[in-house]
């Protein structure tokens, strides 16, 4: 990138990106386009502010930034809306274990739901691009486990997982609860 | 069995039970819990046990008994779990189903509190509904050029696919993990032969972990155990100048060592 | 539309539907979202001006309005990816063989996929720097090996090749070779 870029130009750099894309951009991704040692951080902090009061706003969903217009014009756009595929009951909370407990395997979502996870469901979760591996469980097989993606953050308008209500709640009810037949 | 499962039935569907709508005992027992209308922490677990056996009984012909594996499991517990609580008599049985009904008890408000969670989430907010993206992706000066979209999971079926079109497990790892101690031998054997001078210990193992690729310790374990072999057949001995020192090794031809 | 609406909330609702659209928006189809009698044209002037320094611009074109980058970040959009395309079958095979089975030799992945693998398809995976060549074999002919590259675990958010799953665990989850037909 030119070193002649000023404050001003980075700031718009970062916007003319994120005003044409439909998805989060990676804060990693979208430094590339600045000089190095720059600041993205304060631009992004600039930039946020700047459309706090606007039509659309900045939003941060994990790693990555994205531009959503603002929710509080929502009516603006009833005739948009699309009637979207609900999820079946399964694959919703399946999805919200994988939030609250991630890393999870398949195997404690099955123990807190107490039904094996039906073929398909996390195939579903992956379709839509909200749930991703992540590392092995130090374990025994060493299970692969999921977690939550930005596009789910985005999705559900959080900006980071601690985002999630009562997350501690949950936790301190704990994961590893010991199966009740072994007793 | 929904339309999925059957879908997917050649690849050994997960056992999936609906019971009535109900999705496992876990579901069923909160559901009869929640009628109680008490703190999930004070179930009266001897009640809970008669509505979940009551309901089993009722929907007996409803489903076949040997695909419900885990509500039986879960009667048989809830029926040992009510047979201790009236008769505590013995003080570690006690223990025992105060534990049971505990755990039980945190089960359930686990998926509880995941089910509140889950309905919490779908309420936000969503992308689409409440709030959208831009759609100025389209500017016409923007320099076009192709994007390559691959997701890991079609990567992964692709493999699955091979793997399914093969009809076996296609062996994982075929990258050797370890240098075999016939592999070994022969390759000290290769280098004996090839050398009139010492050979060092490391120098062996370095060379064999360079062309092999195998992690260096496990070159070393089998290079050391092949040069034990190969020093039991009398063909080589070896040297250490004092403890620690490096291992050498040299040939030995006709009783003599070169 | 509600006569709530100050001068601020009508430029907010003009910038979330120019935001929204990707074609040009009709000055007389965006004064219907606004209250009767209100003058639209001081609106898109006083959001022209708004955006003249920004990296969007507001453009008029006849009778409509749009929001484009600004002419002078061109050279921000030289990377910008537009036409979406996925790789051919050969080539997701080819790359997972290398994954599963690396350092692996094009022999082998031949024996495994039952099909020769043509140049090409390595090529591709090649540029994309998503294998490179690895050791060569121990065995006759010192044939070259592949493998995967960093830019590969990336690219797929992977910490390392042990986190891909295995074949049992994948069948487990119900990813299924019968879904490959969508793509």
């Amino acid at each position: 990138m030119e070193l002649s870029l000023n404050q001003q130009d980075m700031e718009r750099v970062i916007e003319a990106l994120l005003f044409t894309s439909s998805e989060p951009l990676l804060i990693t991704d979208l430094k590339k386009n600045l000089p190095q040692n720059v600041d993205i951080e304060s631009i992004i902090e600039t930039l946020q502010k700047h459309y706090e009061t606007r039509g659309v706003n900045l939003k941060r969903v994990g790693n990555s930034i994205a531009l959503r217009t603002a929710k509080d014009l929502d009516h603006v756009f009833v005739k948009k809306m699309v009637a979207k595929k609900t999820l079946s009951r399964a694959a919703r909370e399946t999805l919200a274990i994988v939030a609250y407990h991630q890393p999870v395997t398949k195997l404690e979502i099955e123990e807190i739901r107490g039904v094996s996870v039906g073929s398909g469901t996390i195939d579903i979760l992956m379709d839509l691009e909200w749930i991703k591996f992540g590392r092995r469980k130090l374990s025994p097989g060493r299970p692969v486990t999921f977690q939550i993606t930005d596009k789910f953050l985005d999705y559900f308008d959080l900006s980071s997982p601690e985002d999630l209500p009562g997350v501690k709640e949950l936790k301190d009810l704990g994961l590893s609860v010991k199966k009740l037949n072994r007793y | 069995m929904d339309q999925s499962t059957e879908y997917h039935k050649d690849i050994k569907p997960a056992l999936y039970v609906s019971l009535d709508g109900f999705e496992g005992p876990l579901d069923l027992l909160l559901t009869l819990a929640k009628n109680q209308k008490v703190d999930l922490k004070k179930l009266q677990l001897g009640i809970l046990a008669d509505q979940f056996l009551d309901y089993l009984r009722d929907q007996r012909y409803k489903f076949k008994l040997e695909f419900a594996g885990d509500y039986l499991v879960m009667a048989s517990w809830l029926t040992l779990l009510k047979s201790q609580l009236i008769i505590p008599d013995d003080e570690l049985k006690k223990e025992d189903a105060d534990k049971i009904n505990e755990l039980l008890a945190l089960r359930l408000q686990r998926l509880a509190k995941i089910r509140e969670n889950a309905i919490w989430l779908f309420d936000r907010p969503q992308l689409f509904r409440n709030f959208f993206p831009s759609s100025l992706n389209r500017d016409e000066r923007v320099i076009k050029e192709d994007f390559l979209k691959v997701q890991l999971a079609d990567i992964l079926k692709a493999y699955v696919g091979i793997v399914d079109k093969k009809n076996y497990e296609v062996p994982m790892g075929t990258k050797e993990e370890y240098l075999f101690l016939d592999k070994a031998i022969s390759f000290i054997e290769q280098k004996v032969k090839g050398s009139e001078a010492l050979i060092s210990f490391p120098s062996l193992v370095k060379e064999i972990h360079a062309l092999s690729g195998i992690e260096a310790k496990r070159c070393a374990a089998s290079i050391f155990c092949g040069l034990l072999e190969y020093t039991k057949l009398g063909k080589i001995q070896m040297k250490q100048g004092s403890a620690f020192s490096i291992l050498e090794l040299a040939k030995v031809r006709n009783g003599n060592t070169v």
